[in-house]
């Protein structure tokens, strides 16, 4: 020990002559830093209501409940979170796993209360001090916990694909697929959407588990159509996906093709339900398309003898005659429909029913009758000149190409509509050869097809022509046609609804084409409905309760003849919905 | 690192040699061999450091994996020792004379496994916990949830909902009627 | 209350041997009724002025203490300091979680504190078992065992939601609703029961102060 | 001039409340000093009257049989005793107390009558860390006594009285008659002695936190931690006004009075700021070593 | 000062008391105790002012970590893992993190090994810092502490600019680190190093030039040499005595093996060493911060993609990660069965052999006073024990 040891200690004295250390105010003067994980915020309009913040959170901190004024909508579980906390950690990873990115964190800390019973409420709906703050946690900017990005599907280049009918998107390899399986959250918003209220994130699961018979067994307890499905489905799941609401959504029409198309159909059986003993009831199913053919194979599962009558030569209605084959290959469509006759579903081809046999026959027949028989007649285009022989009709063209007849479409062709039809009357036009030319009313984002059919057909060289009012046709003289329309502004005349295209005065354009295709819309064929029949008929669409059932007790109605949504998922759905009501009409339980 | 492993192979009859790393690895011996070849690597091999040890409940072999990380300071390898006990009747012999802090993990392996270790200082008393009447707790059969929600009182008032269900429930409800 | 065997078990201090008896009280603990509203309010002013910590961490949030009573946050200026032991002290700060071993001395730390005692729980651990939600050897609820006047969210709570905090209970025992000593005596039995009920070898007198 | 005994009684009750309150403010002030050298704020000053109202205020308290009560009472006593019998200011009539009725050993004795009793008390409390903390007050003061009797022999011997009173009038006139000039080692040995009686660091062992949490006041609590705290200021005025009396030259008025015993104080807590604490065999080595023989060295010098 | 050198005895070799005999006192210390570092406590039997014998009692901070981990997610764990250790959790979340990546082959981006070099550090220091308050309080001196946790804050604050938490920073996630260092943070730590630094001087000469301190701080808690195997003793007390052992360069993890620095090493092996041991470390640490702030990559990614955290499963497997902690070696043995949540994680917190089984040794035959201060200079957390 020497003297320093003694004097140096009072060095200490030095620290009183200096600012103190002490903040005079610390909650005034010390708010949390930029970036400091305090109270959170939420962007309820934003946010999805998936619930993904719940899962993540491992302390069970987060409820997703009903809020005042929120309804469910498609892709809107209407849902929102609310944080307790009695238990959150304030990790934040709800923040970083939020699909929507409308979770974050305020850099407000201070709580306080008496009462432990307030410590929970609702970012963004239950007002707090800190709403809105600019400051506070948010994730990394690129750096999510999810992936954003889609697993790219292999396809076929634009360049390639126009030149033949093979199938364009190739598939997802097993990797690609579970990869693609690994971005979804589970949240279950999209099985709202789905029409046929698939059990998406089961399937999904599966996928991610490499079980794909389990992954079949949840796509045929409500979709019969997988390998269909799974590569035209309208998917309005994806729309709705979670995921989407802040990247690309999950894939899962890819997904669900992966499934199907990775098991043989001869291992179908050892993964799908037998069918249970037979009752001994008869239905018949008027049209082999989907939602004909899905109410068959309910109802035959269920043990019922059905016999289903095609006017066409072969099954699948529109999936066969109206969508070309580089989106739906043949095989793949026979795969779904073979294991549906696989079950005791005896298909009659060529019976127009209403020629032969009439209706009334088999509601004599039969215990009951299911009507699925589409929409098989085409719209006119109504405007002067629609009976030129060069405007011809789109979905007959498409049947046509699947016939393998020979179009005659000449060079040039103008297909006039935005619908799918139109994109795949436009496409199949492509690949015989043609120039081709989309016109259609409104503008492309209003257009009802695919945005990635638009895309598409746009890629492999289709003219898009926007807001062109059909004026007439006329004879080119030449054995072409001239479209003439009228280009349009688009305007907005109710507020809230969307904006209508009003004529330009004076801009009128006229195009010669070998052909005008059109194609906006069809409409049914009710022949075969009788007034002794006695099926209720408004609009040009048997009247229906939502099981499908008609004024008829014994006979049901589904698919496009009814449904508004007009796909065929819808269709299928509506098939496994009736197949289920006609089940309880024959006594079964219905499920 | 193989010439270890064939000694240690060859004299104890070790197993499962594994190399996680550069620097560390892992093999399995017999369980009434433990001491002896951890005195063994201890005395002549230079793994002189006890990191720590520990058991792993493998539940669906009905056994307890024993692990001994033990550590060479001279070539900075480190060694996972494992054997395996009965899970029935858990008994393993104990090392405190090798190491001065070895009776610590073993204390908190009767405790949390209810592995015994016969000698071992203050073995038998409680160790993190008080008044414990449950099975140990570390056993992969003991659910930490049910346990909490049965003897502790929670906060009432929360409930959840699953989007699926809650939109089954708002939009088509009649989907299973 | 009972005990394993379903044997009715007085709450009181039988059982004790008779030389620890002494250390102990014979009666369980009485509400006060407050003095005059002049004195009880000069009192409490007073009382909210000096609050005195006991400075027992019993989990993270103790991590937090520091800094409030060192310079950067100095809590002295605000009347706060804290004391090492129970008898002195008049708040119990309840850091964060509490696990059934502790738990059990946070019981008899509290009964030790002479009244008008306040205690402060911080975290969400004290609200509703917090991270450790699921875990076999934490309890959920600090208000179940021992009255509670202040909440403080957080995990863990800054120094300065605990100044804030502290700012609320001055309030709070300046209105005089800080009352959680004779909250304790009114509900006794049902604070006992509870205690009794996660603490598996309750070992200690009912009346321990 | 004699004043009737009643008349004294009630100037004596005034000096001690004036005293009382001087060193509550003392200790505010101090913990404000010792505040700004640990680089912060520090509480406000009149804290202790706060605390001692708050401690007042509860509700209950524990009492642990007889002697326990009557330790802070004994204490108290001690305290009131030491300060009752110092002239707090030279020629004062109200400041000067009773220091004509008593000495310099009467003082000494009342400095360990509070300890004594304290012991009593803490020692019922039946808490251990009482216990130990009283055993090691009593040893360290045992220690600490010994270079301040040297050092108070010294005073006596150098003075030839034992009347504080004489004492302080021996050095009026100026520095050079303080006892500090006269004879500093004296003066050295008492501060040293002096820093182990107010209990500051690194003479705090007695009533350290961390290693015995907090010692004899352990168990007290309520009001009679109120009567602790009262008489600790009274105990440390005391003890500040006899160290002036003896060593610094008295005071005359009460602004020297001030000034004097505030500067002694902050000798305590210049060192104390500065050091950790002595554990109590180290402290009694300590204090039975230099500062020892500083006394007996104060005493010869006196002596001669 | 004489070096009084305890004769060892091993653990077993305990000298039980005979209690009956009035000799003897019984005394608990803590877990209400200010000289008690977390929640623990010990059972001393004293004789007079000296311990004869001592059981550490441990399990009040008990929350069964390893249990509620293996009801978790893998990457709902990576919040769990800092509460281990809560005064310096980056360490558990680099382990953990590091154990994971090793076992699902991850590799993360060369800023992201900087970032977590420069928060290890930078809570290497934070963690000296706060110790040092508590030896210098535990010998009495308040005024260290009431500097030295100022000076904790001021690094603190550093974390919450870069993560957005003060205390559990949650900074290390598994592929990297939350986030990149924000505007200006590099010039803040390079200020508050400046800071820390001149304050750090200023303790040096007041703690470690101090007569008092030396007296009761130099010979306490001696740790023989041959103590360091015998009880797995690791960091800065086995360094003390004398053993040139630093995970840091050992395994030559994250950006170390690219750091100049070499381990301190001592030779005394008594508290005051240790003190004086740590306190280079402390210098060392705002050396290293000072390098990696020079060599931090400005551009490139901090964090690798990692499957879904819903279900990332991680292949089966066995690892054992450590890395050095201001009290030793700390580390992670991950157990995966191949599942999405871990099969077994046990923690191996280096105060499991400081604080029980060296402890119980040390503190027989110290005098009781000196017990909170032999405590502190072994370095305990106490959670890290029970978990």
């Amino acid at each position: 020990m020497d003297i320093k040891d003694i004097v140096a200690p009072f060095a200490v004295w030095k620290r009183a002559f200096e600012k103190p250390f002490t903040v005079r105010k610390p909650i005034d003067e010390r708010p949390g830093a930029p970036r400091y994980r305090g109270f959170h915020i939420n962007d309820a309009d934003t946010c999805v209501g998936c619930g993904t913040c719940e899962s993540i959170c491992m302390n069970k901190a987060i409820d997703l409940v009903p809020v005042e004024g929120r309804e469910p909508s498609a892709g809107d579980s209407g849902l929102r979170p609310r944080v307790d906390y009695g238990r959150c950690c304030w990790c934040a990873l709800c923040v970083d796993v939020c699909p929507s990115g409308s979770l974050g964190m305020s850099n407000e800390y201070l709580w306080i209360d008496s009462d432990p019973d307030v410590f929970r409420y609702v970012p963004g709906v239950d007002a707090k001090p800190w709403d809105g703050a600019e400051l506070g946690y948010r994730r990394a900017e690129g750096y999510r916990l999810l992936d954003m990005e889609r697993v790219p599907m292999p396809e076929t280049g634009h360049a390639e694909g126009v030149k033949s009918f093979l199938e364009l998107v190739k598939g997802y390899s097993r990797d690609q697929a579970e990869r693609e399986a690994d971005r979804c959250v589970a949240c279950g918003v999209c099985v709202a959407s789905c029409p046929a209220h698939m059990d998406i994130p089961g399937y999904i699961k599966a996928v991610r588990d490499g079980d794909l018979e389990t992954g079949l067994r949840l796509l045929y307890e409500t979709n019969p159509f997988p390998e269909a499905c799974g590569r035209i489905c309208t998917r309005a799941c994806e729309s709705a996906c979670a995921i989407g609401s802040g990247g690309d959504p999950v894939a899962i029409r890819w997904l669900k093709r992966y499934i199907a198309d990775q098991v043989e159909l001869a291992d179908y059986g050892k993964s799908l339900p037998r069918a249970e003993p037979a009752t001994g009831r008869k239905v018949a199913v008027v049209g082999a398309g989907p939602g004909g053919l899905a109410a068959a194979y309910y109802l035959a599962l269920l043990g019922h003898k059905v016999t289903v009558f095609e006017k066409d030569e072969a099954a699948g209605g529109m999936l066969r005659y109206g969508i070309p084959e580089y989106r739906l290959p043949y095989p793949a469509l026979d795969k779904d429909v073979d294991y549906i006759r696989s079950l005791g579903v005896e298909i009659r081809y060529g019976a127009a029913v209403g020629k032969d046999p009439a209706l009334a026959k088999l509601r004599k027949d039969f215990d009951a009758v299911y009507l699925s028989t589409g929409l098989p007649a085409a719209y006119r285009l109504d405007v002067p000149g629609d009976d030129h022989p060069r405007v011809l009709d789109g979905v007959a063209i498409l049947a046509a190409a699947t016939r393998g007849e020979e179009l005659g479409l000449g060079r040039r062709v103008a297909v006039v509509g935005g619908g799918n039809v139109a994109m795949d009357a436009a496409r199949t036009a492509l690949r015989h050869g043609c120039e081709v030319d989309i016109v259609y009313r409104r503008r492309e984002v209003d257009m009802p097809a695919d945005p990635e059919e638009i895309r598409e057909a746009k890629a492999e060289g289709a003219r898009l022509i926007e807001r062109a009012i059909p004026v007439r046709v006329e004879d080119s003289g030449d054995g072409g046609a001239r479209f003439v329309w009228n280009e349009a502004e688009m305007v907005q005349k109710e507020p809230g609804k969307r904006p209508v295209p009003e004529p330009i005065p004076g801009a009128v354009v006229t195009e010669r084409y070998d052909s005008v295709i059109a194609a906006i819309g069809q409409g049914p064929d009710l022949a075969y409905l009788t007034e002794a029949d006695g099926v209720e008929v408004r609009r040009m669409k048997p009247v229906t309760d939502r099981a499908g059932r008609t004024s008829v007790p014994t006979v049901f109605a589904g698919g496009d003849l009814v449904n508004e949504k007009k796909d065929a998922i819808s269709a299928i759905a509506d098939g496994h919905r009736a197949a289920r009501a006609i089940d309880r009409l024959l006594g079964g339980k219905g499920d | 690192m193989r010439e270890l492993a064939e000694k240690l192979a060859g004299r104890y009859g070790a197993r499962e040699w594994r190399d996680q790393r550069r620097d560390l690895s892992s093999v399995t011996v017999d369980a009434q061999r433990m001491r002896d070849v951890l005195t063994w690597l201890r005395d002549e091999e230079g793994y002189v450091h006890l990191a720590f040890a520990t058991a792993v409940d493998e539940i669906e072999r009905k056994a307890f994996r024993l692990t001994y990380a033990v550590h060479n300071h001279g070539t900075g390898h480190g060694l996972l020792v494992h054997c395996e006990i009965d899970r029935e009747r858990p008994v393993m012999e104990s090392i405190h004379r090798l190491w001065g802090q070895a009776w610590t993990y073993q204390r908190e392996m009767k405790e949390w496994y209810g592995i015994d270790f016969p000698g071992s200082p203050r073995v038998d008393e409680e160790f993190v916990l008080e008044g414990w009447e449950g099975p140990p707790m570390m056993r992969r059969d003991f659910d930490s949830l049910a346990y909490s929600d049965a003897t502790y009182a929670e906060r009432p008032g929360r409930e959840t909902r699953d989007p699926a269900a809650y939109m089954k429930e708002k939009l088509y409800p009649e989907a299973d009627a | 209350m009972s005990d394993k065997k379903g044997k009715p078990v007085p709450l009181a201090n039988e059982g004790l041997p008779a030389g620890e008896r002494g250390l102990f009280c014979d009666a369980p603990p009485r509400e006060y009724a407050p003095a005059a509203k002049i004195v009880e309010d000069f009192w409490n002013w007073a009382r909210s002025q000096s609050l005195w910590i006991l400075g027992f961490g019993t989990g993270c949030g103790a991590i937090e203490l520091r800094p409030l009573m060192t310079s950067r946050y100095d809590m002295y200026r605000f009347g706060i300091q804290p004391r090492p032991t129970p008898r002195q002290s008049s708040v119990f700060v309840i850091g964060g979680y509490a696990s059934v071993k502790t738990l059990k001395r946070i019981v008899r730390s509290y009964e030790q504190m002479m009244g008008p005692k306040f205690v402060v729980a911080l975290g969400s651990c004290t609200i509703n078992g917090g991270m450790y939600w699921d875990s076999y050897n934490t309890i959920k609820r600090i208000d179940q065992y021992i009255p509670v006047d202040v909440y403080i969210a957080g995990c863990m709570p800054r120094p300065e939601a605990l100044l804030a905090g502290f700012q609320e209970l001055k309030r709070i025992i300046r209105a005089g609703k800080a009352e959680g000593q004779n909250e304790y005596a009114r509900n006794f039995e049902w604070y006992k029961a509870n205690q009794k009920r996660v603490i598996k070898d309750w070992n200690m007198p009912d009346y321990n102060w | 001039m004699e004043t009737g005994i009643l008349t004294r009684i009630g100037y004596a009750l005034v000096s001690l409340f004036v005293i009382t309150n001087y060193g509550l403010l003392l200790i505010g002030s101090m913990a404000r000093i010792s505040a700004k050298v640990q680089g912060r704020v520090g509480q406000p000053v009149w804290q202790p009257y706060i605390d001692i109202v708050k401690s007042t205020a509860k509700r209950n308290s524990i009492g642990h049989g007889i002697m326990f009560y009557l330790g802070p009472v004994f204490r108290l006593a001690g305290g009131v005793g030491t300060y009752m019998f110092i002239p707090a200011v030279y020629g004062s009539v109200l400041f000067r107390n009773f220091s004509d009725s008593g000495d310099l050993l009467l003082v000494m004795y009342f400095i360990f009558f509070g300890q004594l009793g304290m012991a009593l008390g803490a020692s019922e409390g039946g808490h251990p860390y009482s216990a130990i903390g009283v055993s090691r007050g009593l040893s360290q003061m045992t220690a600490f006594e010994v270079p301040f009797a040297l050092s108070v022999i010294a005073v006596a011997i150098q003075y030839r009285t034992l009347d504080i009173t004489a004492i302080v009038a021996a050095q009026q006139g100026g520095f050079w008659n303080w006892t500090v000039a006269t004879n500093p080692l004296a003066v050295v040995a008492a501060l040293i002695a002096f820093l182990g009686m107010s209990m500051h660091n690194p003479f705090s062992i007695v009533i350290a936190p961390q290693e015995i949490p907090i010692g004899p006041p352990t168990e007290y609590q309520s009001n009679l931690l109120g009567m602790l705290q009262t008489n600790r200021a009274i105990f440390n005025g005391a003890k500040l006004v006899l160290y002036m009396n003896l060593y610094f030259g008295g005071a005359t008025d009460i602004v020297t009075m001030v000034v004097k015993t505030f500067l002694i104080y902050f000798i305590n807590v210049f060192v104390g700021q500065a050091f950790p604490r002595f554990r109590v065999d180290q402290s009694i080595r300590f204090f039975l070593g230099v500062p020892t023989l500083i006394g007996i060295a104060s005493v010869i010098i006196a002596a001669i | 000062m004489s070096r009084a050198k305890i004769p060892y005895v091993p653990p077993e070799e305990r000298a039980f008391p005979d209690l009956d005999s009035g000799k003897y006192l019984v005394m608990w210390q803590g877990p209400n105790h200010p000289g008690i570092t977390g929640n623990m406590s010990l059972r001393l039997v004293i004789e007079g002012d000296s311990v004869v014998d001592c059981e550490t009692h441990v399990g009040y901070l008990h929350r069964g970590f390893e249990k509620l981990m293996e009801r978790r997610l893998w990457m709902q764990n990576f919040p769990l893992v800092c509460r281990i250790a809560v005064p310096e959790p980056d360490f558990n979340e680099y382990c953990y993190a590091a154990a994971l990546e090793e076992l699902a082959g991850i590799e993360i981006p060369e800023k992201a090994v900087w970032l977590r070099t420069l928060s290890l550090e930078m809570i290497r220091l934070a963690s000296f810092l706060m110790w040092i308050g508590g030896q210098a309080g535990a010998f009495g001196h308040g005024t260290i502490a009431q500097w030295s946790v100022t000076m904790r804050d001021y690094v603190l604050d550093l974390f919450e600019e870069l993560s957005g938490g003060r205390i559990y920073h949650m900074y290390i996630i598994p592929g990297g680190v939350r986030a990149d260092v924000p505007p200006g943070f590099l010039r803040h730590v390079l200020e508050t190093m400046t800071v820390v630094e001149q304050n750090l001087k200023d303790i040096e000469l007041v703690m470690f030039h101090n007569a008092v301190m030396k007296m009761r701080a130099v010979g306490l808690g001696y740790i023989p040499r041959d103590w360091v195997e015998r009880y797995g003793i690791t960091g800065p007390n086995a360094r003390a005595a004398g053993v040139r052992r630093d995970l840091r360069k050992d395994r030559g993890y994250l950006a170390y093996p690219r750091l100049s620095f070499e381990p301190v090493v001592g030779t005394e092996s008594d508290a005051f060493e240790r003190a004086r041991l740590r306190l280079a470390e402390m210098f060392q640490a705002i050396d290293l911060i000072r390098q990696i702030v020079d060599a931090l990559p400005a551009e490139g990614a901090f964090r690798e993609r990692l499957p879904n955290p819903l279900h990332w499963r991680i292949p089966a497997g066995e690892t054992y990660v450590s890395a050095e902690c201001t009290r030793g070696e700390y580390g992670f043995y991950v157990v995966s069965d191949g599942g999405d949540k871990p099969r077994r994680v046990a923690v191996r917190g280096p105060s499991y052999t400081h604080a029980v089984s060296v402890m119980e040794r040390l503190v027989r035959g110290v005098n009781i006073a000196d017990v909170a201060g032999l405590m502190v200079s072994l370095h305990t957390y106490p959670p890290e024990i029970e978990r």
